[in-house]
């Protein structure tokens, strides 16, 4: 079934066009990664998914309906989480007052509870500096933060923007294990990684962007062995 | 435009310029002023007008502010070619807003500014071309102190002014001379800022000082929330002021029983019987929906004592109502009757106020 | 690099000298008369003001609403010196700009660390305190005002002003120090990190903006004969702001375009004295949503395309 | 003795009227980080309404304070829509010139309505002055009100900050609007909850300063306002217990100045005082220390 | 010989110790690496260094041009010594042209006073055209000097994080301190980068020491290698024996990484 369509879609900033007719499908359950050089539209293309930024033609079907126009928190609420670039943790929230937002929406307390066990079990760290100030955290914990932050809403679509920038080698091979554990859970995931190498051998299928246009798409396994990747994207 | 210069008198109505504080913070004095002078106008000019024509007004807005007053000044002057202007409210307005009318020759009158040197520069000639139709701050000050020390021979005051206030600093100075010369002792000397609310501080002050009078040269709103203030710490000495304390606001502010033992100077009483007062109030309480206060009173016989200067003048001429006005002699207004001197003031006698029970009534009269 | 007799600062030149003349002939003939002259003064103390303030606000960043307060320290200070000394306007204008600008030193100095609105803050209670020592200081006046002050500003002495700030202060701006001033606004950590002494920017971004302040005032205590301490209040201050962000914060010419519309706005306002402060308000607040520069924006390119 | 005693209660009444402004004033900041210039122009309004109700429509006290601060509330909701919605995102300064047009349009607005004059409020609240355990020192009555007033909203507005999800979700939207939206927070619904709490607190410091001194004009709210915002940067600002501590501290210390002698110069120590705290500690007294990590 | 010397460097803020009793040297004219953990106390390492924070105790010292100690760190002044830095959230004066941001970094270079800027003295000018020499030199250097106009927000990562190393090395320095240059490259671009910062180290003589967790271009680049854990330096050493100690790869490395490097 499909999660996710999206289809002709354009996006501008002012005079600029960052998203030429993108069009991309995500099937439940599937995992998704779309790579680029920078500045390809990536990031963009995850802030309109959101919400956050608006299209200037085109579709974006969630579940069937169109939320191209809804706000970014009613999106949230349909079960669409994004773990945005550059962590954008509350910087002067506790650690755990900053997961306690990101379970905001939802009503079942004895639930989040559990999460929030969970959260923590994922990331010892996190719980160390349960009551430090976000803001004071280390480049890779607050990315630990984020990412568990935007589990907190129990997402059917996660969509993550570059999970594994700034983290240590050992805690990147674990964030990834815990994202396997997630969406063999059930949830969907939408991953933009710089680090193509790892992206590709992570999901079942992918998209590459190159100036705002889908480049090439198509079954991970196979865009690895792509030469045209290899040399562009994984530094062969 | 240059070239042929129109004169003033060309039109089919006289211009009189209005340059009044009608926006900033001293707007309540300029509109009050204005609504005065409106209100003569409107009766003037259904009586016929003046010289046969009507009075045209052209009201122009100074924002309270010093440079805004001498570019209104200038436009009136030049632009709007009025015969006078009338305005501002404040001496400090008035200060900005004169030399543009020196520049031009045309009459500037106030009827506010009570700064002592408005009408004369610091070589203390007299300037030119204007004139006011209040008291000098020096007068009532000197009056007040009189009063405390000879009518009510109560030598200890505590003086409560206004900071901000040219007019409140101006009446403290001549208090304090008299009032020393006279074996008077001040005994405590406070300061608020127009717009203030909470004097009790300051009350306390000065209630510790132990004073046998209060005298606070302010405006009727900071004056009559003083009042009451101080009534409520249980201070209940007479309280000495001027024409500032003049509006029916003072009794609803201050409430009547706080207002007994206070005692102020003023142009006139409005309590006063005679014939013309009692009309005016009726029919300008008719138009406003409110008893009119010392600045509309104040208005109100400037527009009327320049109206008489105009017809005296024959014409309508800049430089002959000029002549006229310092040739005015026992004008009759509702404010008393007033002759301009030689230094451009006026020459009128003071009144001294008592409120009883929330009424001013009047107590004596001094001569200037 | 341009250098000094380029071809470029010729032209620049003789506009410059083009418009001194042609004013200068126009009052002669008459067809400047006092009014319009009057107007001319305080557009071009506004435009001073305005510079001066960009110069703290808009290139370094340093939000400031006590501006007024220095442009009155440099009025009071030529008017003791002119009225109350009667030394002449040049010492006047010295005394100004030197007050003042130590004045800038004094308030620059402690609130370094400030940032953003606590600066602000602060500089807004600079400024109260300020007009509040005129109020309570005898000598000057106090609550009375300086009266009869001599009128020495002319147009020679006005535009003369103007040139030179413009030019002193465009001339600090594309040296190094400018750019050392430009990057304190975008990012104070990196700009300390690269070696700029962001500690003496500040202060003597202040002094200079001061300084011309200052001699602003002097300018105005000495044509409009009158100064009181209020005068130069907050509200001042924040009509040199909305100058300064109409015309674009970091941009001189915008700041002496907005300078000349702001005057006429408020001219064409005072004939509707119940509704001024209204319409003064929707309209800045039009100015404020419609991002001001854009407005100016064809103005400017204009006049570029002229000079 | 008598005068010391006098001069703390006066100093503690006015410290309350301040800190009942500041709250509002803290709240707005805190948020959305706009120094909201028309705080006191709402005050202005409420202590209107409250005028008119009370005088006009024979309502009493509480009856008039609660819908003044509904319909100040309502208002507050109103202005943000329409003057500073427009205008998120722009820079810091044009959002300040915003707050204070709003301000000139509420204050000349008012005035073209109701003129420049003051009016006065009926008695609405029993004045009575008690006398201080047989000192001489009396206090009225109406301060009780306003301190208990202050206090019952400042715990209020900490339980609502710190323990709802509307509180959270204010604090969290203050620090990271796209990420507050990410995480399902409704950004206009938080900001207009923020103005109408705001605004409500206002409504209810112009009734009471109404009440209070009896008095009220168009421009009553420039300076309260200006002293209340003082009194929630000295506390520390955005921080609800900051801003009352701010005013208590600032009424004190003003009555302090004028009771040694010092009335000239009440608000020229005031500001002196807040530049002073703003040096030694930039973030207010009350405040965080705050340190950029780089 | 040393250029840096690093003795018992700790700084703690309030409970959280974030780098402990750290001893160690840096030899002039390497290329040293930084590694550890999120959270290991690397940024906060080289914020000792610039000065930005003061230590809570110990000592550094830089043998340039005489002895710099601790006490006379301060953030304005290290590239006076000759120490400049990049930032790991990159900090480049995002309204400013990208030739604006590297002249900034030639700025403690110019000498002339305020004056001769106001008045346009020749030294303005000749000062002026020796800094936009050297900046226009660096920007070909780096690959940068088509967009020598563009405001640097405009700018990709990429090309940013490249600004701020050109940006730094403006300030001619003998030290550069790079905090995580590769991170939000792909792997292409950080090959590039890496030859990048290999040529401009043996072209200028530079002592550089980087914080990555990059590892291809940690171990293609860096002579030695300093692994930092809960603040503790736990493992020194060349890359590849930093690559099979048991403590770094149980702390920082994990299993599939070292068989990627290699
Ligand atoms: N707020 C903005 N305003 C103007 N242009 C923007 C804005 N955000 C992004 N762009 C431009 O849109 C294009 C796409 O940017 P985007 O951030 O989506 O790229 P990306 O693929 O995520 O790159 P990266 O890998 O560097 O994160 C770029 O050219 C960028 O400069
Ligand atoms: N200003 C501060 N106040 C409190 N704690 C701080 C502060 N700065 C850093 N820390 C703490 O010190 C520790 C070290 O932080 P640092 O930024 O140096 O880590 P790092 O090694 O650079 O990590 P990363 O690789 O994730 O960037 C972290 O746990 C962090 O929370
Ligand atoms: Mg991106
Ligand atoms: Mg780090």
């Amino acid at each position: 079934m499909t999660l996710l369509k999206l289809s002709n879609l354009s996006v501008h900033y002012g005079a600029i066009q960052a998203l030429r007719n993108i069009s991309m499908e995500i099937n439940q359950g599937e995992v998704v990664s779309l790579i680029g050089a920078n500045g390809s539209g990536k990031t963009t293309t995850l802030r309109t998914i959101s919400g956050l930024v608006r299209k200037s033609s085109g579709d974006i079907l969630y579940e069937n309906k169109d939320i191209s126009r809804k706000p970014a928190s009613d999106i949230v609420k349909m079960g669409l989480s994004h773990v945005p670039e550059g962590r954008r943790i509350f910087p002067r929230m506790s650690v755990y007052e900053n997961l306690e937002v990101g379970a905001i929406t939802r009503k079942d307390k004895e639930g989040v509870q559990k999460d929030f066990k969970r959260s923590f079990e994922l990331f010892p760290r996190l719980l160390e500096r349960k009551h430090q100030m976000a803001g004071t955290l280390s480049g890779g914990e607050q990315q630990m933060l984020a990412i568990a932050r935007g589990l907190l809403s129990r997402p059917r679509l996660l969509l993550l923007d570059e999970p594994s920038m700034g983290l240590a080698p050992l805690i990147v091979e674990e964030i990834f294990t815990i994202l396997r554990d997630i969406n063999e859970t059930g949830t969907t995931i939408l991953l933009v990684e710089q680090n193509a190498n790892l992206a590709l051998n992570f999901s079942d299928r992918a998209y590459i962007l190159k100036n705002g246009i889908i480049d090439l798409q198509g079954n991970s396994k196979d865009l690895l062995h792509n030469e045209e990747v290899r040399k562009a994207y994984l530094g062969a | 435009g240059c070239g042929a210069k129109e004169s003033v008198g060309d039109g089919d109505t006289v211009k009189l310029g209005l340059n009044y504080e009608l926006s900033g913070n001293v707007s309540t004095y300029g509109t009050s002023l204005v609504n005065g002078i409106e209100f003569a106008v409107k009766e003037i000019n259904e009586k016929g007008g003046v010289l046969g024509k009507q009075i045209e007004l052209v009201k122009v807005d100074n924002k309270s502010s010093g440079e805004e007053a001498a570019n209104v000044s200038s436009r009136l002057a030049t632009r709007d070619k009025v015969v006078a202007i009338l305005g501002p409210a404040t001496s400090g307005n008035t200060k900005s807003a004169l030399p543009p009318a020196e520049e031009n020759k045309v009459p500037l009158i106030s009827a506010s500014a009570t700064a002592d040197d408005v009408t004369l520069d610091a070589n203390g000639n007299v300037r030119q071309y204007v004139f006011k139709t209040c008291f000098s701050d020096s007068f009532q000050g000197v009056t007040m102190a009189n009063f405390a020390a000879k009518e009510l021979g109560l030598l200890k005051t505590a003086i409560l002014r206004d900071n901000t206030s040219d007019y409140s600093q101006g009446l403290t100075d001549a208090y304090k001379g008299t009032y020393g010369s006279l074996g008077g002792e001040i005994v405590a000397e406070e300061a608020y800022q127009a717009k203030d609310t909470d004097f009790k501080t300051l009350l306390t002050n000065i209630k510790a000082s132990e004073p046998d009078v209060l005298f606070v040269p302010g405006y009727y709103e900071e004056v009559g929330l003083i009042i009451k203030q101080a009534r409520e710490l249980g201070m209940d000495m007479p309280v000495l002021g001027a024409d500032g304390f003049d509006s029916p606001k003072l009794l609803e502010i201050a409430g009547a029983d706080n207002l007994n033992g206070t005692y102020y100077s003023n142009h006139y009483s409005s309590g006063d019987t005679s014939e013309d007062v009692v009309a005016f109030k009726t029919s300008f309480n008719k138009e406003f929906g409110a008893d009119p206060d010392a600045f509309n009173a104040l208005g109100y016989d400037m527009a009327y004592m320049v109206a008489d200067a105009l017809e005296r003048a024959g014409e309508v001429d800049r430089e002959k109502l000029k002549e006229a006005l310092e040739a005015t002699e026992n004008f009759e207004g509702i404010t008393g009757t007033l002759s301009i001197d030689d230094f451009h003031n006026p020459v009128k006698a003071v009144t001294i106020l008592e409120v009883k029970d929330g009424v001013p009534t009047y107590l004596m009269k001094q001569q200037p | 690099m341009k250098e000094l007799i380029s071809r470029n600062n010729i032209i620049k030149i003789m506009m410059v000298l083009a418009v001194y003349l042609l004013v200068y002939l126009m009052m002669n003939a008459g067809i400047i008369d006092s009014y319009i002259f009057l107007n001319i003064v305080s557009i071009g103390i506004n435009i001073i003001l305005a510079v001066s303030l960009n110069l703290i606000t808009g290139f370094t960043g340093q939000l400031s609403l006590g501006h007024a307060a220095f442009m009155s320290i440099g009025a009071y200070a030529s008017g003791i010196l002119t009225a109350k000394l009667g030394l002449p306007f040049i010492v006047g204008i010295l005394g100004a700009a030197l007050a003042a600008a130590l004045a800038g030193v004094l308030i620059g100095v402690p609130t370094l660390r400030l940032k953003g609105d606590y600066l602000a803050i602060a500089t807004l209670g600079f400024g109260e305190i300020i007009r509040i020592i005129g109020l309570n200081w005898k000598y000057i006046g106090g609550a009375m005002g300086l009266n009869d002050i001599p009128r020495y500003t002319n147009w020679t002495w006005l535009f003369g002003i103007i040139v030179l700030t413009v030019v002193v202060i465009s001339n600090f701006l594309s040296s190094y120090n400018g750019r050392a001033v430009i990057s304190i606004k975008e990012d104070e950590i990196a700009s300390t990190s690269m070696g700029v002494n962001t500690n003496y920017y500040k202060v003597l971004v202040f002094t200079i903006g001061a300084l011309f302040a200052g001699i602003a005032g002097a300018l105005y205590a000495n044509y409009f004969y009158f100064i009181k301490p209020d005068s130069f209040g907050f509200m001042k201050s924040v009509d040199i702001l909305v100058i300064v962000v109409l015309g674009g914060l970091g941009s001189i010419r915008g700041s002496i375009l907005s300078a000349i519309a702001l005057s006429l706005v408020s001219l064409s306002l005072q004939g509707i004295p119940e509704l001024r402060m209204v319409i003064y308000a929707v309209i800045l607040f039009i100015m404020m949503v419609y991002k001001p520069q854009r407005i100016l924006e064809p103005i400017r390119k204009l006049v570029r395309k002229e000079a | 003795m008598e005068q010391i005693i006098q001069q703390l209660i006066n100093g503690v009444s006015l410290g309350s009227i301040y800190a009942l402004i500041a709250l509002g004033y803290t709240m707005v900041y805190g948020i959305i980080n706009l120094i909201n210039f028309a705080h006191g122009d709402v005050l202005m309004i409420g202590a209107y309404i409250g005028f008119a109700l009370t005088g006009i429509f024979g309502f009493s006290f509480f009856p008039a304070l609660i819908t003044s601060m509904l319909a100040c509330g309502i208002l507050g909701m109103v202005i943000e829509k329409v003057a500073y919605k427009p205008l998120r995102g722009a820079s810091r300064i044009s959002n300040l010139i915003t707050a204070i047009a709003v301000s000139l349009f509420l204050q000349y607005g008012m005035m073209y309505f109701v003129g420049p004059e003051s009016r006065t409020y009926k008695e609405v609240l029993p004045s009575s002055q008690i006398s201080v355990m047989g000192t001489g020192a009396v206090i009225d009555i109406k301060s009780f009100y306003i301190i208990g007033i202050t206090v019952m909203l400042m715990i209020i507005l900490m339980y609502i900050t710190n323990r709802t999800k509307i509180g959270k979700s204010m604090r969290a939207l203050s620090q990271d609007k796209d990420a507050a939206e990410l995480m399902g927070i409704n950004v206009n619904k938080t900001i207009s909850y923020t103005f109408f709490i705001g605004s409500a607190l206002a409504g209810a410091a112009g009734v009471l300063i109404g009440v209070y001194y009896s008095t009220l004009n168009p421009l009553m709210g420039a300076t309260p306002g200006l002293k209340a915002f003082v009194s929630a940067v000295i506390g520390g600002i955005g921080i609800i217990p900051g801003a009352v501590f701010g005013g208590f501290f600032l009424g004190l210390i003003e009555t302090l100045v004028s009771s040694i002698g010092g009335s000239l110069y009440k608000d020229a120590v005031a500001f002196l005082i807040l530049i002073l705290v703003l040096l030694i500690k930039p973030t207010g007294l009350m405040g965080y220390k705050e340190q950029e990590k780089v | 010989m040393a250029l840096l010397n690093v003795t018992k460097l700790t700084k703690n803020f309030g409970g959280v110790k974030a780098v402990t009793d750290v001893d160690l040297e840096v030899e002039e004219n390497t290329i040293t690496g930084i590694i550890g953990p999120n959270g290991a106390g690397k940024t906060t390492f080289f914020n000792l260094l610039t000065g930005i924070y003061k230590p809570s105790s110990g000592d550094i010292i830089y043998h340039i041009n005489g002895d710099v100690t601790s006490r006379m760190l301060r953030p304005q002044k290290m590239t006076k010594y000759g120490i400049a830095r990049t930032f790991q959230n990159i900090r480049l004066f995002k309204e400013m042209t990208v030739t604006d941001n590297v002249l900034l970094g030639y700025h403690c270079n110019l000498s002339y006073g305020v004056f001769p800027s106001v008045l346009r003295l020749p030294s303005y000018f000749r000062e002026e055209k020796k800094a936009m020499e050297k900046a226009h030199e660096l920007l070909k250097i780096f690959h940068l000097y088509d967009k020598r106009d563009e405001k640097a927000k405009n700018l990709s990562y990429g090309d940013q994080r490249k600004v701020e190393i050109a940006r730094a090395m403006a300030a001619d320095p003998k030290i550069l301190l790079l905090d995580e240059p590769a991170a939000g490259m792909n792997p292409n671009e950080t090959k590039e980068l890496t030859k990048l910062i290999k040529w401009v180290q043996e072209e200028f003589q530079l002592t550089i020491i980087l914080i990555e967790h990059d590892m291809s271009l940690v171990m293609k680049l860096c002579d030695k290698i300093f692994v930092f854990d809960y603040g503790h330096l736990i493992a020194e050493g060349d890359p590849e024996s930093i690559q099979c100690n048991e403590q770094v790869l149980k702390a920082y490395l994990g299993g599939d990484y070292v068989a990627e490097a290699k």
